[in-house]
This record gives C-alpha cells, structure tokens and sequence, in this order.
C-alpha cells in the first residue's frame, strides 16, 4: 500500500503529522534534540512563557503516583526575551513548526505576549495556558482558582488575546470542571483557532512517614496513563458540540492511546510527560500512528478523527 | 554525549543486605561517563513505576558501567530482581560530575551510606591528575552496610570509618570524622550521601575554611533538564539561578552555593 | 506499647475502625465471607440499593486501564426487598456495622429508601449516591447530568432524604466538579451528617483495533490507584470548610494510602475496588493502620484525621 | 470452597509458539476443582496490571494445577516471564463447571485455540461419569497451535482436527467440522473457545436439536461474583435473570440461555 498521508490543519497552522509534545515536557526543543530530530515532529510546542523570567516554586517539585505523576514546577521558565534570543535560533534553524504555550497575569498580558511572539517571528500557532494548576498558592486559594474554570472568563481572556494576533489561538482548557464543553464552547465563542485538551488534574500526596505533603505546594497537578481515560473522555465531549478542532492530550505513552484521542474527536494530539520516560516517546508515536494506517488501510489519518464506532 | 541504551546485564549481586551492583554492558556510556555523573534506569519494563530511577554511575571502563543501589521502594525492589542476560533500558551519562581543580593539598571523600556509589570513580579519577590518593571517610548505620571499603584500600586510600551504631570505625557521624580530619583552607571536600550529612559536612568546611563539592539529590522526572522538577534553591542572587537543576547543572555543586536550611528537601 | 485505638465516630455511627468497603465493590458482604471475617471491618457498605432491582447496563461493563479501572455497571442491584430478605441476615448475624448506600430516580425515591431502610432495621447508616456516572446514556446526556455537580441540587436531595430518617446520613459526592468544596458545603447545609468523597471520574477507553469504546455505555467511572492523588486533593480541600466528617476513598491500595486520607482530613475511609484484586485488602489497611499506629506511637487514630504537616 | 493462595511456581514452560503452561503448587486448589472452573491469577505483584487474570485450571491433582495460557497483552506477557520458584497469588476455583447429564448417547467437546484448556480435565470426567472417551473437535488457526492433542488421543478420545488455513485436519472452522460429526438430539455439545464460534457451534447444535453447554469468557475485575462487571445478556425473562456473571452463574451455561447474537461481547 501506498504511504499513508500523516498531514492534519490544526485551526490554521499545517503539521506534517497529528503529533507535538505538551508544554512543559519538552523544554524548548533542543534539550532533545540528542536523542532524535524534533523537527520530524508535527510541531514542537514550548514551555509556557511568561513576560518575564519565573523562579518557578519551591522544591520538592514532583513526586510520583501510580501510573502518573504530580508536578507543581510553578512554570519557571526563562520568559519571552530569552526565549527568543536563546532558544527560538535553534527551532528555526531545524526547521521546526513552532507551537507557543504562553501564560500571563492578565488578559493584557497574553495579548502582549501573543503581540510580540508574533512580530517576532517566535511562533507558529499559540497556546495559551489558562489552566496552570501550579501557578496559585494552595493554601490560600479559594474558589475555582484557574480562568479556565470559569467559561464568562475564558471567553474574555480568548478575545483580548485573539485581537491581539492572527496566529493560530488555542486555548488550553482544565479537566477540573463539571462539563469540559462550556469552557470550550466559551473558547470557540472568543474566536479560538483550536481547543487544547487537558492539562494536569489536581492531585496530592502525603508522605505519610514525614506526614508532610510529597510538594512544597503541597498540591499539583496529575498527568501520565493513570489520567488518560479522563482525557480521551473529555475530548470526547468537546469534540461532538465543537466547530474548531481539538488537541488532545493527557497520559499518551503509545500510538494507540494518541490513535484513542483521534477516534474520540481529536485532529492532533501533543505527547506529555512519557517524553520524561522515553525520550524518543513522541517519534515513537508518529511511527506507531503510521503503522496502524497502514495496517488498517487508512490512506489519509484526518480519516481517524472522530471516527469511533457506536454500533 | 548523552546515550539512550538497551544494555545487556551481566550481574546483579547483592553486595551488602539489601543493596546490590548491577553491572551491564554499554559501552557509549561507559566511554563517555566521568566520576559523578548518573544515568535514569528503567526499573521495569511496565508502566509502574512510571518514572526511571536515577542512579550514579559507579565503576566504568571498556565496555561495561555499573551502578551500586540500596533497596528502598518499588523501583529498586524491581531493580533486584533483574537477572543476567536481561536488558535495561539507560539514559545517560547525564549531569555534570566532580571536577578536580589542582590547586588544594588535601582531598578528603565523606561517603554516607549509598551515597559511597561515585567515590572509588572519584578516588581513581583525584589519583590520575594528582598523583596522591585522597583520604577518604566512609560513614554508614552499622558495619554490614560500608560498602567499597576494599576499593580504596586497594588504591592506597587512608579510609576513615564512622558509624552510626560504633559497630565498625568511629562511633558517630561521617561530619565528626570529619572534624577529626581537620580539613583547613588548603582541603578539598568531595560529599555524597543523605541531604542532613551533606549539610553538616558543609558547615564543617565552611568553619575550618575549607571547600566543598557535593553531590545532591532530587527527585527526578526527566533527569535530563527538562522538566524543571528537580530544582534546588541556591545561595545565588541572580532571580534566574535561584532555583537550579540537580540533573543538569548538577548533581555536584559548589556547596556554598547550596541553601542548605530549607525547608522540606525531597529527602532528608 | 499499648494497642493503639482505632474508634471513630463518623457522623453519629461508631466504627471499631475506620475503615469500610466502598459501596459496589463488596456486594452485599456476604460474598467476601470466604476470604475473611467482614464483621472485622469498621462497617460494610454495601451496593447501592433501589427500590426495584435493576439488571444495569449491557455488557461489556468493565475496562481496564493504567493502575486502574472503568466501570459502566449501572447499578444493577437486587433491590430493597430482595437486599432485606435475603441479603441482611448475614450482615446481621455477624453483627456488621451496615452502611447502605442508596440510589433514586428523585429526592422521594430516597426518602423511601431511607425511611424503609431506617423503618426495617436494613442499615445503621446511609450514603446517598447522588453521584453515580453509569445510569445515564452517554449518547444523550447534555450538561451536567449528575445531582452531585449541582450545588443547588445537592441540598435539596439532602433535605428530603434527611427529613425522612434519623440515621446517620452521608452524602456521596461526585469528584466531576470545579470545587469540591460547593457540593460539600450544600451536603451539609442540607443536614447531611457526612459526606463521602469520591465516586469514580468519569473516563473513557477505546479499543483501537475495533474503534469501539470498550464499554458498551461508551463512558464510565474510572477507579483506582491511579485516581487517589485526585481524591486526597478533595477530602484535603472539602475536610479544611465543612464541620462534618468525611469518609474519604479512591484508589486506596494499601495501609499508607488511607494514612494519607485521614492526614488529608478524612474520618474514615473505604476500601474500593482493591478489594477485586485483593479480597482482603481492606483486612490488610486495617492491620496496616494498627501497625503505623504502634510504629508512630499513635494512641488514638483520631489524632490522625487532619494531621498533616505543612511546616 | 474458594481459596487464596500463595502458589509455588513449578514449571512454566512453552507449549506451543506464544502458549505456555504455568504449573502451581496449591493443593487446595488442586482439590477442590472440577472441570471448567477458572481462577484469578495475579500477574504481576505491582499494580500494573491492576486487576488479576482470569485463566482456566486446566489440569489438576495432587498438590498441584495448572492453566493453559495463550500470551495476548501485558497481563500474560508478565506470567511468561515468571520462573520456576517464584511466587503466584490465586484465587480460586472460581464458577461452575461443566455438568455431566447422563442421558446423552454422544458427548462432543469442541474446542478452539487456547479453548481447548478446560476441555481434557472434562474428557476425564466424561471417562469417569459415562464411561466412554467423548469425542473431540480441536480447532486452530494453524497446526502450530492445536494443543493439548496428545491429552486427549492418551485417553482414547477420537480427536478431529480443524484448521483455518487447513495446515492440519480439515480446512475450516470449528462449526463445519461440528456439522460434518452429525450431532443429534441425543448429543451433549460442549464447546470452549472464541465467542464467534461458540455461537456457531451454537447455532449448529439447535439446527440439530443437539444440547450444548459453552464456557464463556468476559472482562472480569473480581472474577467472584461481586463487581458485576462480567454479565452476558441471557435470553430468559425474568428481568432478574437478563444479566449473569460470567464469573459466577458461568462461566460454564447451557448455551440456549445465552444471547449470542448480542452486540459487542468484549471478545469476539
Ligand atoms: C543523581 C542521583 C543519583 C543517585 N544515585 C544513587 C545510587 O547510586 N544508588 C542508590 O541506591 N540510589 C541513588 N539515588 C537515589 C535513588 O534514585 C532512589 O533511591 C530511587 O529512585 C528510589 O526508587 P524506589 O522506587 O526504590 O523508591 P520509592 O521511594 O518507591 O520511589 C518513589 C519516588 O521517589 C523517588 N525517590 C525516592 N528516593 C529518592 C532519592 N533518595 N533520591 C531521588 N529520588 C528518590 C523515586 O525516584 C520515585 O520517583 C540517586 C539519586 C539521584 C538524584
Ligand atoms: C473464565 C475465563 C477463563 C479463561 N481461561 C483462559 C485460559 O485458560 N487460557 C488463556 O490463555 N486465556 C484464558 N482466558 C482469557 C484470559 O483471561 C485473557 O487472555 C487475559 O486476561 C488477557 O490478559 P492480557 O493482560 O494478556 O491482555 P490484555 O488485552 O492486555 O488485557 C486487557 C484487559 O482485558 C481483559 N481481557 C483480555 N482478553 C480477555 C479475554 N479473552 N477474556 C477475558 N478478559 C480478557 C484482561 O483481563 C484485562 O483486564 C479466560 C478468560 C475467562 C473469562
Ligand atoms: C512537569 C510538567 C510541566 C508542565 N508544564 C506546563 C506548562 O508550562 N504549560 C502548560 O500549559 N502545561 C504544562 N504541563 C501540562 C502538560 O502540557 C499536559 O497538559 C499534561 O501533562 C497532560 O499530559 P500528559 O499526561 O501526557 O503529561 C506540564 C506538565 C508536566 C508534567
Ligand atoms: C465496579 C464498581 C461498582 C461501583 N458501584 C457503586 C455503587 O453502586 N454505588 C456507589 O455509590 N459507588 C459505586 N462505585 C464507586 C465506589 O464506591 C468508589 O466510590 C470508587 O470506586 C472509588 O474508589 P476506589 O478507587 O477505591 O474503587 C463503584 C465502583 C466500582 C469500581
Ligand atoms: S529531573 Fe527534569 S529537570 Fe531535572
Ligand atoms: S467479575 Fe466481578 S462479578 Fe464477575
């Protein structure tokens, strides 16, 4: 058979195939570039950047969870300026389709972001991050804590950004709501390109030994396998009531769970924290990807997207 | 250059109670490896545990590396029970080791507990550039869990022994012998073990003037810079080095820039 | 050392330990009777009850997933009468602390329940399910579907049901929320002596050689280790507002992660589906519990319930 | 009597390309069985996987059992790799098992791939209960894999074989080879293997007015009746009886109970 076609639009922006990495799990691309060439990736998407360079919190970090693992990293990162002097060189040099996960104080904030990013030629699409669990105090929280979790503010924080720039917008949404499709729904509204599916949920675990909390935030946020039914569900959900596509993520370690998220109703999806495990996880899953067409005769992978059997 | 390595085991023998060296073949990693660097093991082939486990490179040379571990969870029981002729699944060197500035006099190791693993590489490495063997303390609970003793009475290292319970060496802590040593401006501390004797064995040279490379530990996803989970909070002033990596600016630090006081280090 | 005491009182219900089954994943009790002793536990939970038997949803029902499991039973359950004839007796000669948890179609449904349960000595206490994820058709569901995700809904239901019994309530919640905390405080409000958290999260897992999701419901509630990060996050976050007890459970395998529950500010807690892969799991945390107990110099095991340390 | 066991492992050798046999110490077990029960193995000691597996006992006596398994995912690649030695956690016997009515004149056991495991612990109950070696049909996708022959040819039982791609035996499915036998109605059909030719064999059996008893098979979590996770929709009326637990009320039923031509058994 013929070599199937692995390419997919993602609200505007062309991937030579459905899969990037998830934000935060891939530093900015040439930490990895050791063990493959990221620009065989459909796209690479970068640590969220903020404005200025963040500390991030205070460690211990990460402790492990059965099939997962909790993460409350604060998003230290090396901001916009850095990033672009630094860090971009090395993506434009390979090539790489750009995907810019950016997280701001303020709707302002985003937008001057989404501004510079754009003028500065630091992205190809932008995905904006209103669902960072780790980025508030536990202990002094209180309410629904993430834009994300309030659709009213996922609408007004996607306008302002969307007026901002015409790249690609996606909008990355929290699974810690009641129903996934009213914040989606409220992304689509506020002109969104795409709607990225999930980030972390948050999670806690106690070192019962030391009866302290295993995270100096004392909470985090959960990915890997242990979250990937929540996920593929979620897309599920958003997919159906959808006119934008949806990246999806959430626990993806093998072809077969990111071929899970296409059937559910996925056009991409972005490979997490098994990158920490494997490396090589997100090449491994394009060639899985094209291996499962092959063997199931697909000619054209957007085929995959939503095609899961009810009868 | 960072590998990523199915390597063949050749052994895996318990060593002590409840600690064992797990000896496989890799040569890229063995050739490309320096006294203090680790590598991310996969413990098993599943999905639990999901994370690798970090472990220092012990021994090195030709074709084959090993590292020396301690059973304490999951990840290392399931290390124990690896067999000769499986295969592993490695990630590294990664980080960056001891370095060996020549312009000290003494050079003493403190080794606690596991924490010995990348000492005998060090010993070997301090002896090639500096032609003297470094005194070398070893400190652990009771006498049954020194380990690599022989290592370094091999190499002509002065080993010092200081336990917990008396049962072999000093009784005490590896800071007393230490102290007993009487580091001065002209020493070079190298220090591995638990976070509380590195932290001692740092006032102690900062008292008598002397300097200190330890090498720390974090709880690890990536093990490779990353992921930014295993920060340390340093002494630095600069916002941006405040919090730095243990994979990737370290493991082996400068133990001045190091806030040795925090709060809840991962472990303690 | 003296033996440590393992009594609490949750909500009005004196427990010898704190530890229960979660309800579905014991039976009616007596189906574990082989394996060990039932009366040792703190109290039986059994199946949720409803007034007609229920034959529950087509099969395939059950899928595994990383460190866990969906499930899409639907409740299938003998019914009332048939739980009172012939199910009770065993609890009762063996002198069983009996928790039943209940399932209605509507706020009366309950009501007869409880009232009947109460009326023919069936339970020394009840949990209300208002959060089960399997009775509804995935197909058709729109907007959130569960009574648990709706504050306003949760008191009403907890006031009819309270009004028509005196024994000790709880409410079981729902973890599909934005904020655990809002469910719990209309728990209370509305007289609940308890609430217990949480019921599974809702998940989904496809079989990508078929495309078919591997519940015949499509969707369904995911169990397990790899979701008690998630409910410690909750009874730590509902424990600190509320000034009634909480029965905490997802995903507890093993003595330290109830442990981990009581430190996060449970009262109790319930062994899940553990006990599918070890029949006597809940056996083993309770013998596990007396053994932190003596080892920590724990006198009490009350002195643990929200005793975790955050210096 | 259900048990919970500790087993020995005593072999755990290959049968056939990607079949094993896994032979435990557990005489509890191994006494209290009978034919077509089943019981929940722990493949592992870690939580992945999380649940046990469900795995027919296939022989049995003494103080020893065994299953007969066929490595298709995570759960039987980890029981391949267990050695002799280790440690397997039990649970078992678990259901009912064939039952023998006596008023047949022929017994006919069908069996198809990894089916076949309970199938020579019934054809010795047959030879003990009616006195004559039933006859038996063995289906496979090729010869390679048609297990358990010489069981049965050692017991004097005439042996069909039947293969996918006609590698040995007759070329096709379980059913035509069922048909070619001319059941009638004073044949007791028992059949174990794929749902899709179990309905076959069913379908077969009724068009001859044969009976048949089929073992099924189903996802289970606690493979003892509790979860109600593993129900094959029946064809009875009462509300009540719509749903059965494979588990319990099986796995072994008189196949005009069960709805065959349901819409997605989990294995078919
Ligand atoms: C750079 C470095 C080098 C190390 N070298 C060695 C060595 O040579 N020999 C040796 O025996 N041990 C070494 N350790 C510690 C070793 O990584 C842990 O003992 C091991 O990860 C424990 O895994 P577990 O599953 O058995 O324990 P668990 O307690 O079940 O592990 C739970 C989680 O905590 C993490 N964890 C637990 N203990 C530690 C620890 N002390 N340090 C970091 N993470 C931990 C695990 O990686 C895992 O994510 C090193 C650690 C680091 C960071
Ligand atoms: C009563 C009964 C008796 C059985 N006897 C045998 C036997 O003697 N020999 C043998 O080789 N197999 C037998 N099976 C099938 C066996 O249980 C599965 O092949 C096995 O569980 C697959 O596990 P896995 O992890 O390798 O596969 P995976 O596909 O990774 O398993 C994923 C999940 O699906 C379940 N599953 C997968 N296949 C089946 C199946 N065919 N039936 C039920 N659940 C399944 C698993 O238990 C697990 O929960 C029997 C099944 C039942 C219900
Ligand atoms: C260590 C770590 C850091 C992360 N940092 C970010 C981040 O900076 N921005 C963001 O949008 N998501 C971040 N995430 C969330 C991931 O992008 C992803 O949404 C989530 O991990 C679920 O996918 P996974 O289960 O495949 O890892 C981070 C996740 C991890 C594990
Ligand atoms: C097979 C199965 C059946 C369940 N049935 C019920 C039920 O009837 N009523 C109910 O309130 N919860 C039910 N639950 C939810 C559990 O009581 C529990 O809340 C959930 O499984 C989380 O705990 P665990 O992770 O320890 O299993 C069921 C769970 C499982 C796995
Ligand atoms: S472990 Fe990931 S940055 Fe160090
Ligand atoms: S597997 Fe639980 S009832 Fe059958």
């Amino acid at each position: 058979m013929t070599e199937p076609s692995l390419h997919i639009n993602l609200g505007g922006l062309a991937m030579k195939n459905p899969v990037t990495v998830a934000s935060g799990t891939f530093g900015y691309g040439s930490e990895y570039g050791h063990y493959f060439d990221v620009s065989l990736l459909g796209a690479v998407t970068v640590k969220s950047l903020s404005l200025k360079p963040r500390p991030g919190n205070r460690p211990p970090r990460i402790s492990e969870t059965p099939a997962g693992m909790l993460n409350a990293i604060g998003l230290q990162n090396v901001g916009i300026d850095v990033y672009l002097k630094e860090k971009l060189p090395y993506l434009r040099e390979k090539n790489c389709t750009i995907i810019a996960n950016i997280y701001g104080y303020s709707p302002e904030e985003y937008a001057e972001l989404a501004q510079r990013l754009e003028k500065e030629g630091g992205a190809d699409a932008l995905e904006a991050n209103l669902s960072c669990p780790n980025v508030h105090d536990a202990k002094n929280t209180c309410g629904p804590a993430l834009v994300a979790q309030s659709p009213q503010r996922v609408k007004e924080y996607t306008e302002t950004i969307r007026a901002a720039t015409s790249l690609p917008l996606y909008i990355k949404l929290s699974p810690n709501v009641a129903d996934i499709r009213e914040p989606a729904l409220a992304a689509q509204e506020g002109g969104a390109d795409a709607v990225a599916l999930i980030n972390t949920l948050l999670g806690m675990n106690i070192d019962v030994e030391t009866r302290k909390p295993c995270l100096s935030n004392i909470v985090g946020g959960l990915s890997g396998p242990a979250i990937r039914p929540v996920a593929v569900k979620m897309v599920w959900d958003a997919a159906r009531v959808l006119n934008i596509p949806v990246l999806g993520m959430g626990g993806i370690y093998t072809a077969d769970d990111a071929i899970q998220f296409l059937l559910a109703g996925a056009t991409a999806v972005a490979v997490g924290c098994a990158s920490f495990r494997r490396p090589d996880a997100a090449l491994q899953v394009i060639r899985g990807m094209r291996d499962y067409c092959i063997r199931h005769g697909i000619e054209d992978i957007q085929k995959l997207t939503g095609a899961l059997r009810l009868q | 250059m960072i590998h990523l390595l199915d390597c063949k085991v050749l052994s895996n023998d318990e060593v002590a109670p409840g600690h064992r060296r797990l000896v496989l073949d890799g040569k890229a990693i063995a050739e490309d490896t320096c006294a203090g660097q680790f590598c991310m093991l996969e413990s098993s082939p599943g999905l639990q545990p999901f994370l690798r486990r970090p472990m220092s490179i012990e021994r090195f040379g030709g074709d084959s590396f090993s590292v020396l571990y301690k059973i304490v969870g999951e990840g290392t029981r399931l290390l124990g029970r690896i067999q000769p002729g499986d295969t592993v699944n490695v990630q590294g060197p990664l980080g960056n080791g001891f370095s060996i500035p020549k312009e000290f006099k003494r050079y003493i190791l403190v080794g606690g507990g596991i924490g010995i693993a990348p000492l005998p590489g060090l010993a070997q490495a301090l002896i090639r550039e500096t032609g003297t063997p470094p005194e070398v303390i070893l400190a652990a609970r009771s006498r049954d869990i020194l380990l690599c003793q022989e290592d370094f009475t091999r190499m002509n290292c002065p080993v010092f022994l200081v336990t917990d319970d008396g049962s072999a060496g000093m009784h005490g802590f590896a800071s007393n012998a230490l102290e007993a040593r009487k580091p001065d401006k002209n020493t070079l501390v190298y220090t591995c073990g638990p976070m509380i004797m590195m932290g001692a064995v740092h006032r102690i040279c900062m008292e008598n003037g002397s300097r200190c490379q330890a090498s720390l530990e974090a709880n690890m996803a990536c093990g490779d810079g990353v992921c930014m989970g295993c920060v340390v909070e340093t002494t630095l002033q600069e916002e941006f080095r405040r919090m730095v990596r243990v994979c990737h600016e370290g493991p082996v630090f400068d133990s001045r820039d190091i806030r040795w006081n925090t709060g809840t280090p991962a472990h303690d």
